[in-house]
């Protein structure tokens, strides 16, 4: 089982740092990394997170400089890309396809596109291999989650953690540091999607410190550290130290 | 029981525009509010019961005035205009806010949340939910605190929390973001009150449902006081709730139907918030439509004088309705909006909001191409904008 | 031809109040007045006139809101307010406004002159002159306006010349005297649109016949939403005319009628404006009625925080209502009017002006007497009011 | 006929100094003279006589003080009392009586008091001798003017100027110094009215210098000197100086 799911926002504290970032992390044996391309307008996201886009923006992160430094690195987990909608349609899909090819981006998670919305855009994207990753969120029920689980599916166990997992939204509200402190409704809900999918499951959104990190793997989940992240490095940490403490345990 | 898919349509024209493009958090609660709102509008006693608020409460009908003398000072045969600034808060903000007000509680949901840009829309929510005894909180930019400070107070008057946005230009576009980011955190028990025709669906069909009433009682009005309807129906245009509240009820007609932007001070990106030339497709907020934005499909800044106005954003039905020349799209100006304030206040004793002065601004042009009678959506008093008034018209 | 006498009743009362204390030079103009005032109301084109702008223009009838929340909070079975805050300009002056406006039109006036104390006179005449194309001036004390600058600005705004009144403490009365002196001046020209139900014979009668659509509105709604009259009917009273409005219409009905003055911050001579207690006969601008003053006779200073209550005399139908027993007058305090304010904000979601607040004040009053449904004359909106209830309630 | 009828406000420049300025008055040859009794609210009186008024409250000229003031008087002209209604309301007739007895005043001019307003008030004053002089001002069309004349009627050729006289006020508005400048209009009405009255006219309102003046004395009627002697007073003028130059021609 994947032990962690770091997220990193792309051009923070720099561009350039990137390669080094990822190298880093795949070092220390993290599968699979989900990479933030900044956005204007990131209404999912808590504070850390926007002060990082924002941030990232000013120093030139734009979507095209992030996936032209990924290009041909191979030092790197394989990576979700986490964004928004628009810019990626404003790229449009052939383009994009062309840009995230040489990448290691296996896999978007885009949080304001829900599986209908726009649909040819995304089924050019799975067929082309770089499928969609599904939320489930405290909001979503049971049946809802099936279909969510079934329009977005698993590729299959021939495919990396990064193409087969959904991601489970651990409370109510945006992305942040610490503030979800009773997991016990989300260790029910993992419950309930293990017995509906054995497809892997993330559990992100709040989390920070090695005991909720544990506690999400004792559900059978890979717990997903953001903010907490972001935030250390963007205090001059280093993801190394940030990151072996919350992998074991 | 949760709705388990969408059974209005939701999307708008030939270019399928709006849609709903939110995060999983928001999409049941979203569907129950579909399901909320078309159970609401298909029930008797909610119709009853926002008809009488309208009535007693918001003031409805609003008067439609014949301005005779500003239709004379640019040779108009005829101009009349929809008095939305003689409704309760001022603006024609508050039909929307109170029905979906009247809803949250059928929904049984305790709190609101709502974003603000002039501040008409946080003024009319909050006053819905002092009516109705429902807890408020509103988001809104620092810079629109700033320069509509008069409806702050007014909200904090009122109950409501007003939470400033300090985020980007802080601005309309910044306080929505807040609002979504607070929605989906309170969403079990708060309903988001969305102030215009945007964000995801319902909300851009259910705000101009509520809104059409506007259109309607004009339509019913030019029939009863000129026995015919106008050659030209004009009205002005941020996220696009008064321009359709307005325009809808005339798309059946042989007339021409006109919807103004802020051309706020240039026309470079930045300079102005006029999405129709300046805006590609993209989505914001939960919709798609014409948006204004960088080449990486990051949103632009914009600019007006106008908080209402100075959104990035043409709400989807507006724009398609544009886009399939339906409603021709103009601008004006910020300088334009405030000459033509002045036009209204001396030659008929009315002070416009400064958003529904870009729609005055255009009555040169219309009287230009030969409209002999036009009907003007008045959509709020400008009693907000007075210190804007003084140290821009130097009073 | 010149009107030689007066023929309609110049006096109120078993006291005989009112009558024309007018400077001779303002007699002739005076006895003209009358005549235009009775002919116009004789006149079916005139009503049609006067009616047509007070629906089309001023936004009547105004709604009749059940204020059901604030009823609960003080045991009332119902609570129903009159609500001239959503006419245009924000108060019942309007009424009078357009109704003196028009008046002046007949009589070939080109000119108008008014005084101003809350400001809302003075907008609401400026916005009449502005309509009609009268030119206007509007006198108005130093003091008023500081703590009206909003109304200031509004005014200009309709290219009302506004003239600050140093003399005295610069509120409503020194405004009144110095309306006076330039009506003297300009009174072949000018006509003077008086704002309240006083001064010399006949403005006193004709504000109040032009303001008694606020009373019959509210009479006829009553019966309709209700099917029955209130137990109370209460209103604030400056001059009067807004009193006057709204009791009159009910004086024939078995029911009690409440006129609420200004207890400012205390009950010696000049810390208030109640002059029902407070006051004896006398004669200021032009009328015998219930007047504070010094033992003198000189007009006594006034003090409260509404503006438009800051007045040291009752109009003179009023306080001959209130010495024969037809109207109770009742006083709030400064500080109960601004906590009654805050009641009205929060329970329903209306910002009511701070005159209007007075009469809210005495709520409690008369549920405790045991009044079970009211009717309250919900006089202005509070916009112009903001920054005074910001500072003292700490918004 | 009286050549010039001067106004002084009770009060102004002092309380203390009016018996010296009636002596002088009379001295100078000043048959009759208004005394303005001050008044918080003067609606008929321009800038000047306002601040007069209000500077002579300041100081302590109410109403009784004045009065008192003029009781016993010998060496004055005879005064005719010019004030507003509402101080001698609040006296009341009675005691008004009882304290115009022992002064010189022979006669009323109530600025705001219509003949019709208070008839039992002034009727009982008018028995008793002191009678209100009318107003006729240029909105008085003749025929009002008659009524006026009859109403507030010439005691006759045996009484003094001060009771006799009507007051023609020269032009629309309000007391006031040196705005009066075409009296052709003032010269029609009063040509007008000694058509129909032989009664003693004095014009007023706006005349201040000498030249004024002697238009109105070639009318046939006396002028009334007002503001323009009151703020003479006020800058510390001497009554003597001031009336003399405007006493001839
Ligand atoms: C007076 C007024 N008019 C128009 C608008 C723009 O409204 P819409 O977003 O419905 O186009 C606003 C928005 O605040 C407003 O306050
Ligand atoms: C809102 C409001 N209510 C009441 C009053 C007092 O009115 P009235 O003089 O008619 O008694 C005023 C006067 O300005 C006012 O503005």
């Amino acid at each position: 089982m994947n032990k962690l799911l770091p997220f990193i926002m792309a051009g923070d504290p720099s561009l350039a740092a990137l390669p080094q970032l990822l190298a880093e992390a795949k070092a220390l044996g993290i599968e699979a990394l989900e990479i933030g391309l900044p956005h204007s307008d990131p209404i999912a996201d808590g504070p850390v997170l926007q002060a990082a886009a924002h941030r990232a923006i000013q120093r030139g992160a734009t979507p095209l400089r992030v996936l032209e430094m990924l290009a041909g690195l191979t030092e790197s987990p394989d990576l979700i890309l986490f964004t928004y909608l628009n810019p990626l349609l404003q790229i449009g899909a052939d383009r994009l396809l062309d840009l995230l090819w040489p990448t290691p981006v296996k896999a978007l998670l885009v949080v304001d596109l829900p599986d209908s919305e726009e649909a040819e855009f995304e089924a050019k994207l799975r067929t082309a291999g770089f499928p969609m990753i599904p939320l489930l969120s405290p909001t979503t029920d049971i049946e809802r989650a099936k279909g969510l689980l079934e329009r977005r599916p698993d590729p299959g166990p021939g495919h990396p953690f990064a193409q087969r997992f959904a991601y489970v939204v651990a409370r109510l509200g945006v992305t942040g540091t610490g503030d979800t402190t009773d997991l016990a409704p989300v260790r029910e809900r993992v419950a309930a999607l293990k017995a509906i999918s054995d497809r892997p499951l993330a559990v992100g959104f709040g989390l920070s410190d090695s005991a909720a990190m544990a506690e999400v793997r004792a559900m059978g989940a890979t717990p997903v550290i953001g903010s907490a992240l972001v935030q250390a490095l963007a205090n001059g940490g280093g993801l190394v130290d940030i990151l072996r403490s919350r992998m074991n345990g | 029981m949760h709705a388990t898919e969408f059974l209005l349509p939701t999307r708008f024209g030939t270019g399928g525009l709006g849609g709903c493009y939110a995060p999983e958090t928001l999409m049941q609660p979203l569907l129950d509010l579909e399901e909320a709102f078309r159970m609401a509008l298909d029930d008797p006693s909610f119709r009853v019961e926002l008809k009488s608020e309208l009535r007693h409460f918001v003031g409805r009908p609003t008067p439609l005035t014949s301005a005779t003398r500003l239709a004379a000072k640019f040779g108009l045969q005829g101009l009349f205009l929809k008095r939305e600034d003689l409704t309760h808060t001022g603006a024609h903000k508050i039909n929307n806010a109170m029905a979906q007000a009247l809803l949250a509680r059928r929904m049984g949901k305790s709190e609101i949340i709502a974003e603000t840009g002039a501040g008409q829309h946080g003024v009319a929510a909050a006053a819905a939910c002092a009516r109705l005894g429902l807890k408020c909180t509103v988001y809104m930019g620092v810079t629109d605190m700033a320069r509509q400070a008069p409806n702050v107070a007014r909200m904090r008057l009122f109950g409501t929390k007003v939470v400033p946005v300090e985020a980007g230009q802080g601005t309309l576009k910044e306080a929505v973001n807040e609002a979504l980011r607070a929605w989906a955190a309170r969403c079990d028990k708060a309903h988001y009150i969305l102030g215009s025709a945007l964000g995801p669906h319902p909300f851009p069909t259910m705000v101009r449902t509520f809104q059409t009433v506007i259109g309607e009682e004009a339509r019913a009005q030019m029939l009863e006081q000129t026995v015919s309807l106008p050659d030209a129906v004009i009205a002005c245009a941020g996220g696009g709730s008064n321009g359709l509240g307005l325009l809808v009820p005339f798309l059946g007609d042989d007339l021409h139907r006109f919807a103004v932007e802020a051309g706020g001070h240039g026309s470079a990106l930045g300079e102005h918030a006029a999405r129709l030339d300046g805006g590609r497709l993209g989505v914001l907020h939960g919709c798609k439509t014409l948006l204004l934005q960088d080449q990486h499909g990051h949103t632009a800044e914009t600019a007006s004088i106008s908080a209402g106005l100075d959104y990035p954003a043409l709400g989807p039905e507006l724009a398609a309705l544009a886009l399939d020349g339906k409603i021709e799209v103009l601008r004006a100006s910020d300088a334009q909006a405030l000459e033509a304030a002045q036009w209204l206040c001396e030659s008929e004793g009315i002070l416009p909001a400064l958003e529904s002065s870009h729609a005055l601004a255009l009555l040169p042009e219309l009287a230009k191409r030969g409209f002999a009678t036009v009907l003007l959506g008045l959509s709020g008093r400008g009693d907000k904008d007075l210190s804007t008034y003084q140290s821009k018209l130097g009073i």
